[in-house]
């Protein structure tokens, strides 16, 4: 019996200190690498964000939760590609699928949305689910199943990298000119967001359907029009969030499972928070490539698929009310 | 006026609280039970057999499981593929360790299993509710996926876990050799026992409580709910139906299967059958994993069977397609599920011929 | 009214010094009062004075920063709302807080919850002491139906009843438990002339037959001076007044309190 | 309420589905061969060129022979998604059908219905994947992995890295390096490369990548990076192939170091990225590009004719030349069949016969028009796979390039290991075991 009980506390031991102290000595190793993994989280967590954007987007003006924003930005990704693979030139592609999204934005709105008008929360999460199973047979008819490449050099997107810090890290840090280009976009387009939101009467009315439906039709802006339009703009924002995503890789009808990805930071940041969902997207990226990095020898591979989750869980255990909702005062 | 209860007088409580007070309906049931007892099995095709019914009624099981803790309960769940997995795992692992442990007794015994597991990621429900529960069992279920598949001990370092033949009372009833029909009883025994005490459950106290803190947790807890120990009890007994089904989908469906098809894909499956069967609904449960499961077949085989000479990969495309839009026109339709379309139609019938 | 032969006995429940905030905003200040057994106690004040608050106090929704609570004789630490359930406190909601999705019939059976003893197995089966143990409950509760006279929404959800007869469900909820200390947080608001009667009907009656004492919040004065005790006063979270109904309608404080229309309406009394 | 509606449900689904039963018991005009094929989902990108390649073969043998010593062929496919359920439900609805033999694609689906094929008496042919104990004939009589298993080509890497190190004394102490997918394929050859690393000295770490998150390696290359392992195979699939290709050229990983499985050496996985990804290596057993008569055939009486769906500019691809290659092994095996048992339609069993003393020789591979394409094949009836060799190609920056000469496989070492496992499976399955003789 002293046996095993001395085994399982070497097995603590070793356990807890590969937790927590093994790390440090891998740090000091290869300090550079520290330094990548944190850039990598950082690039990360930009991509996580620019799905959890779209979600925000409709989450916050028609309350739904959308199911099938994964499958929007692959569909407005390959409409992208699909169209610069016809020999369409890359803006106007660009312009071919901002109409694309519009449209269906549109259908959406009068065959869906309209119809379950005044249902649960549940109900039109479950349309939604409709829709993405939709989406992704009709797309893949008229996209074809399999992955197709990102022209990249046709959208002028640099997929280079850029060394930087050898000297001072003895081993330099890789930075992709992908990454720099999505953060930098994401950015723009996240301000751009913002000042709709908040100088634009349209933008203020779709703030103030958040918060009560009959307010914004006292601006005098129909509810029809105001789903027509953050849906569309949800589209738009997958059209970019899809042309990076499938840049990494190739763009295809598998990207979508990656968007559950965006449900722990909309957690985090919260389901109506524009800057809530960069800054979630972001602790969770770090946060589960530093895990999957640094506890591999104690943990396995594998260990970012739920990080985030857990991460998630904890801040949520701590706060219910995630980082940046509002406290939640419970009356009766 | 053939379906109508006038005339039928409780005289006791005992008779309003049977589970169908309604003589056609007890008719009914007696004849429906005659058609899965006796009809189903000597008429039904194999294929009838394992693709449809036995998938049905493992399906049924988890939903019910599922739909007593979200449908019931009010507490979201998306972790229901990661408790079949233990399910499936723990009752492989069991028939590997113990050859001559009963069978049936493997299965029962993985339930609890899943309900240990099922306690241990309820514990978090105390403090968060809804969408926000959502992601505590989304860390649930992908942290068991990665358990599975990383730790050789539960797989036996093998790349998928089986099925192991047994029998019970000298018929082989699991593993490849076991009979469809064999294999059917088995399942439909099971769903049938525990869908009678799903059903007590429900219009018991428990039933009750659950379905308080579902309405409204604060009113629950002052009138002496205890709210942890109640969802508690719901994440332990839904974990338990979800992990038997998952050991029947191993030993009755699969006889072979690698532990990431218990996936998140799996948990949105059942979740979609209680929502298109009617959340809080046993019957809805049944509804909607007779839909799930069947209208796939009947889509995949719809071309052949009307002749149209579409290729098999425009057909899957098309299945995708229809089954989106036959959710959001059954949404749209009835909202509350299959279980209320029936009920809409019951009341319908009882007004027959002479609506008023 | 207040005429009947019960007996009002020694002290229930005792708060002292009970002082209540919100980060920062004080809702409650050093409050005190009893609730003797067997009584009817009202308790009035404005909009606003901290009537609610009181009552989740007393059933545990709410733990004041300061002050003493002493129910039976116990002094009271922090709890959860159903502990206090299980010392026999019930109460309704001023905004109802009926289980929407059950029946009429399953939400008073909820009442009942702390009176069965069967574990979730003998539930399970359903047969045998679980089916007894039920079918006992349902007596006890087909009994509040009877004396609530809504036999005939038995087995009607909630959500489909109009405002008046939930509140009567919710009372019925609350009798279910048959409670030591039943608190009624403003039973007859948006009720008209003959629904008011048949409330004031029931709660003497529960009053009468069974013991229970009752503490209430209520707007409308002349039901509160008819069935009430006594009534407690509060006004911007302190208590302003503790007495007797004709005493309290006379103090100056109560009256200035009411400046305004609930000014006249006293007066015109 | 409930068991009444629920049994109600199902009998209106068994109502629809009753005619679907009938047309199960089709007539038996031809030898039915259903192929599970997935043109869809997220290895569609792998699925469809197998698919084509399978469904050409057939069509050029029924339009320009009239079929196997003018029996006809019938093929069906079922689309899969590479899922194993939908798989399953494709079995069970074809198996009644008079399926011959199955060829699942899909190492799932294969482990899920192995244990189904004594009972239905229907073979499985798994070319080059599944599982791979299920070589051993004598525990696993139905189940087919010629012309070799993904242990025997694990060996063969093994021995490539030793040659181009100057001898296997030579690899003590250097690191060996797995990237593959977290799946029952992928973890497939672990085993093998294990056993090696024991007997050579070699520190063997493995890579996995997770099939959902599969389009995002940045964390495994960043790790791959710090462990700098000398030689890096790979066991990848569908879109998992381009990324890791993308991912080595992201950390420069020398592409001459790293190799990958014959399943991971499609012009769709390196064409993206084109010159950067030259000098990547593959394991190969079959010819590259379409330089054979077969392939002039195939122009003239199948492409462009329904119900082939391939485009010309896929002949010759890697993964159409497979199935291509699958089909032709299939039709041989129904060939030497049809020598013992007539020119019908035959059955399961006497399909499984026909793959158990199937005799490809260099001669036959000229009749077909494919001289040289492959290296001859037979198998016996203790050894399924054959234990045949495997050459490594080389990607020039636009085409495939044969690199190395056929490898054999170190038997001596597989085999056992594949005897062991086998066994193991016997006893918890409780499989029969047959003698051989």
């Amino acid at each position: 019996m002293e046996a095993v009980g001395l085994d399982v506390l070497t097995w603590m031991v070793d356990f807890l200190s590969g937790l927590f102290v093994d790390p440090f000595f891998a740090v000091a190793r290869r300090p550079d690498k520290l330094v990548q993994i944190l850039i990598q989280g950082v690039s990360a967590g930009v991509m996580y964000s620019l799905i959890a954007l779209g979600f925000v987007l409709i989450f916050k003006a028609s309350g739904v939760f959308n199911f099938a924003q994964g499958i929007m930005v692959v569909f407005a990704g390959l409409s992208v590609v699909v169209l610069i693979e016809a020999g369409v030139p890359a803006i106007l592609a660009i312009a071919g699928a901002v109409v694309v999204m519009i449209v269906m934005a549109f259908a959406i709105e009068r065959l869906v949305l309209r119809p379950l008008v005044n249902q649960d929360g549940i109900i039109l999460f479950m349309a939604t689910i409709g829709l993405a199973f939709f989406l992704e047979g009709f797309g893949q008819i008229i996209f074809g199943a399999d992955p197709k490449p990102v022209p990249v050099d046709a959208l002028m997107i640099p997929d280079g990298k850029i060394k930087v810090l050898g000297g001072l890290l003895g081993k330099p840090v890789r930075i992709y000119e992908l990454d720099l280009t999505a953060a930098g976009f994401g950015a723009l387009m996240v301000a751009a967001i913002i000042v709709f939101l908040n100088r634009t009467k349209i933008g203020r009315a779709l703030r103030a359907v958040a918060d009560d439906n009959q307010a914004a039709l006292s601006v005098g802006i129909p509810l029809r029009t105001i789903w027509v339009l953050v849906w569309s703009l949800a589209g738009i924002v997958a059209i970019f969030a899809g042309v990076m995503w499938g840049a990494q890789s190739q763009a295809g009808f598998s990207l979508a499972v990656l968007a559950l990805k965006a449900l722990p930071v909309l957690i985090l940041g919260g389901f109506t928070s524009v800057p809530g969902a960069i800054i979630g997207g972001t602790i969770i990226g770090v946060g589960e490539k530093l895990g999957e990095f640094y506890w591999r020898g104690v943990m396995g591979d594998g260990v970012e698929q739920w990080l985030g989750y857990v991460i998630a869980l904890i801040v949520l255990l701590v706060r219910p009310q995630g980082l940046f909702g509002e406290k939640i005062i419970e009356r009766i | 006026m053939i379906y109508r209860e006038a005339g039928q007088f409780k005289t006791s409580y005992a008779a309003d609280q049977a589970i169908f007070p309604i003589l056609q309906d007890r008719i009914a049931v007696a004849i429906m039970m005659v058609v899965a007892l006796v009809v189903i099995p000597m008429f039904g095709s194999d294929y009838f057999l394992e693709i449809i019914m036995i998938n049905v009624l493992f399906f049924s099981l988890a939903a019910i499981g599922l739909n007593l803790l979200t449908g019931y309960t009010g507490q979201i769940s998306l972790g229901t593929g990661g408790f079949m997995a233990v399910g499936a795992v723990s009752s492989y692992k069991m028939a590997i360790l113990f050859p001559d442990l009963n069978i049936i007794l493997i299965f029962l015994l993985s339930g609890l299993f899943a309900a240990a597991v099922g306690i241990l990621f309820g514990l978090p429900s105390l403090r968060i509710k809804g969408f926000y529960l959502a992601v505590a069992t989304l860390a649930a279920q992908f942290f068991l996926d990665w358990l599975f598949l990383r730790v050789d001990w539960f797989t036996n370092a093998s790349t998928a876990i089986e099925g192991v033949p047994r029998s019970l009372f000298g018929v082989t009833i699991t593993g490849p050799a076991a009979t469809p029909v064999a294999k059917y009883y088995v399942a439909l025994g099971f769903v049938l026992v525990f869908a009678l005490i799903a059903k007590n459950l429900v219009r018991s106290q428990v039933g009750r409580a659950w379905m308080a803190i579902r309405d409204m947790d604060i009113a629950a807890e002052i009138i002496g709910i205890r709210p942890l120990r109640t969802k508690l009890l719901a994440f332990a007994i839904s974990s338990f139906y979800c992990g038997i089904a998952g050991s029947l989908m191993l030993f009755l469906f699969y006889d072979s299967a690698e532990p990431d098809l218990f996936d998140i894909n799996l948990s949105f499956k059942v979740l979609f059958m209680i929502i298109i069967g009617g959340l809080g609904s046993i019957l809805g449960s049944f509804l909607g994993a007779a839909f799930i499961v069947t209208i796939p077949v009947i889509l995949t085989n719809a071309p052949d069977l009307l002749g149209l000479p579409i290729s098999s990969e425009l057909a899957k495309h098309l299945e995708f397609m229809i089954f989106g839009a036959l959710i959001i026109f059954f949404l749209i339709v009835e909202p509350h599920g299959l279980a209320r379309l029936w009920q809409i139609a019951k009341e319908k019938l009882r007004q027959w011929p002479f609506p008023y | 009214m207040t005429t009947s032969t019960r007996r009002i006995g020694d002290t229930l429940l005792k708060l002292e010094d009970i002082s209540l905030s919100f980060g920062g905003v004080k809702a409650l200040t050093n409050i005190s009062f009893e609730i003797k057994e067997h009584e009817i106690l009202a308790i009035i004040g404005p909009n606003g004075a901290g009537k609610s608050s009181m009552l989740n106090v007393i059933n545990g929704f709410y733990h004041p920063q300061e002050g003493r609570i002493t129910f039976r004789g116990q002094v009271r630490r922090q709890m959860r709302p159903y502990d206090a359930a299980r010392q026999g406190i019930a109460r309704t909601f001023q905004n109802i807080a009926l289980f929407k999705g059950m029946s009429t019939l399953d939400n008073i059976m909820t009442g009942r919850l702390l009176k069965m003893k069967r574990n979730f197995l003998w539930q399970a089966l359903y047969w045998g002491p679980a089916l007894k143990e039920e079918l006992e409950h349902r007596k006890v509760v087909e009994r509040v139906i009877d004396f609530l006279e809504i036999q005939a929404i038995r087995k009607t959800p909630v959500g489909r009843l109009p405002y008046g007869l939930q509140k009567r469900v919710e009372l019925g909820r609350a009798l279910a438990a048959e409670p030591d200390l039943l608190l009624l947080d403003e039973p007859m608001a948006g009720m008209n002339v003959e629904e008011k009667e048949d409330m004031c009907r029931f709660i003497l009656d529960v009053n009468d037959e069974f013991g229970t004492t009752i503490a209430l919040i209520e707007h409308d004065m002349s039901v509160v001076m008819d069935i009430s005790d006594r009534v407690v006063v509060l006004d911007y979270g302190r208590k302003i007044a503790d007495g007797p109904p004709e005493e309290v309608r006379r103090n100056k404080d109560v009256i200035d309190a009411y400046l305004g229309v609930s000014h006249e309406e006293m007066a015109a009394e | 309420m409930t068991f009444k509606r629920s049994a109600l449900g199902l009998i209106a689904a068994a109502a629809i589905v009753a005619p679907t039963i009938g047309a199960a018991q089709a007539a038996q005009d031809g030898i039915y061969i259903p192929l599970l094929t997935y043109r869809t989902g997220p290895f569609a990108d792998s699925g469809t060129p197998i698919a084509n390649g399978l469904n050409d073969y057939f069509q050029l043998l029924n339009t320009r022979d009239g079929g196997i010593n003018g029996v006809k062929l019938i093929v069906e496919e079922c689309e899969t998604g590479y899922k194993t359920d939908v798989g399953v439900e494709c079995y069970e609805r074809t198996k009644t059908k008079g399926a011959v033999v199955y060829n699942p694609y899909s190492t799932g689906i294969t482990n899920a219905i192995i244990p189904k094929t004594p009972d239905d008496k229907i073979p499985v042919l798994s070319m080059g994947y599944g599982l791979t104990p299920a070589a051993d004939g004598r525990v696993f009589p139905w189940v087919f992995n010629m012309p070799t298993t993904y242990w025997s080509q694990a060996s063969v890497f093994v021995k490539y890295v030793a040659q181009q190190e100057g001898g296997f004394d030579k690899l003590k102490g250097k690191k060996i390096g797995l990237i593959h997918l977290d799946h029952p394929y992928g973890k497939e050859p672990i085993p093998t490369l294990q056993k090696l690393a024991g007997m050579y000295g070699f520190e063997f770490v493995t890579y996995p990548v997770p099939p959902k998150t599969m389009q995002d390696q940045r964390s495994t290359w960043e790790k791959i990076d710090d462990d700098a392992p000398d030689w890096l195979f790979m066991w990848g699939w569908g879109a998992m192939n381009p990324t890791a290709i993308k991912g080595a050229i992201d950390v420069d990983y020398p592409m001459d170091h790293f190799i990958g499985v014959w399943w991971s050496g499609n012009e769709s996985d390196v064409r993206d990225s084109g010159k950067k990804a030259e000098g990547y290596l593959a394991g190969e057993f079959h010819g590259v590009g379409d330089d054979w008569p077969l392939f002039d055939e195939i122009r003239k009486y199948v492409i462009g004719k329904s119900p082939s769906q391939t485009p010309e500019s896929m002949l010759g691809e890697t993964l159409y030349n497979r199935g291509i290659m699958n089909a032709v092994i299939v039709a041989e095996a129904i060939r030497t069949a049809m020598g013992k048992f007539g020119n019908k339609v035959i059955n399961g069993e006497e399909m499984r016969w026909g793959l158990e003393n199937i005799n490809l020789t260099a001669a036959r591979l000229k009749e077909l028009g494919l001289e040289g394409f492959t290296i001859p094949i037979r198998v016996s009836c203790e050894d399924h796979e054959g234990n045949h060799p495997v050459y490594l190609k080389r990607w020039d920056g636009s085409k495939w390039v044969k690199h190395s000469d056929w490898i054999s496989p170190m038997r001596n070492v597989v085999r056992p290991l594949i005897e062991a496992e086998a066994k193991k499976l016997a006893e918890e399955r409780h499989l029969p075991i047959r003698e051989c003789k």
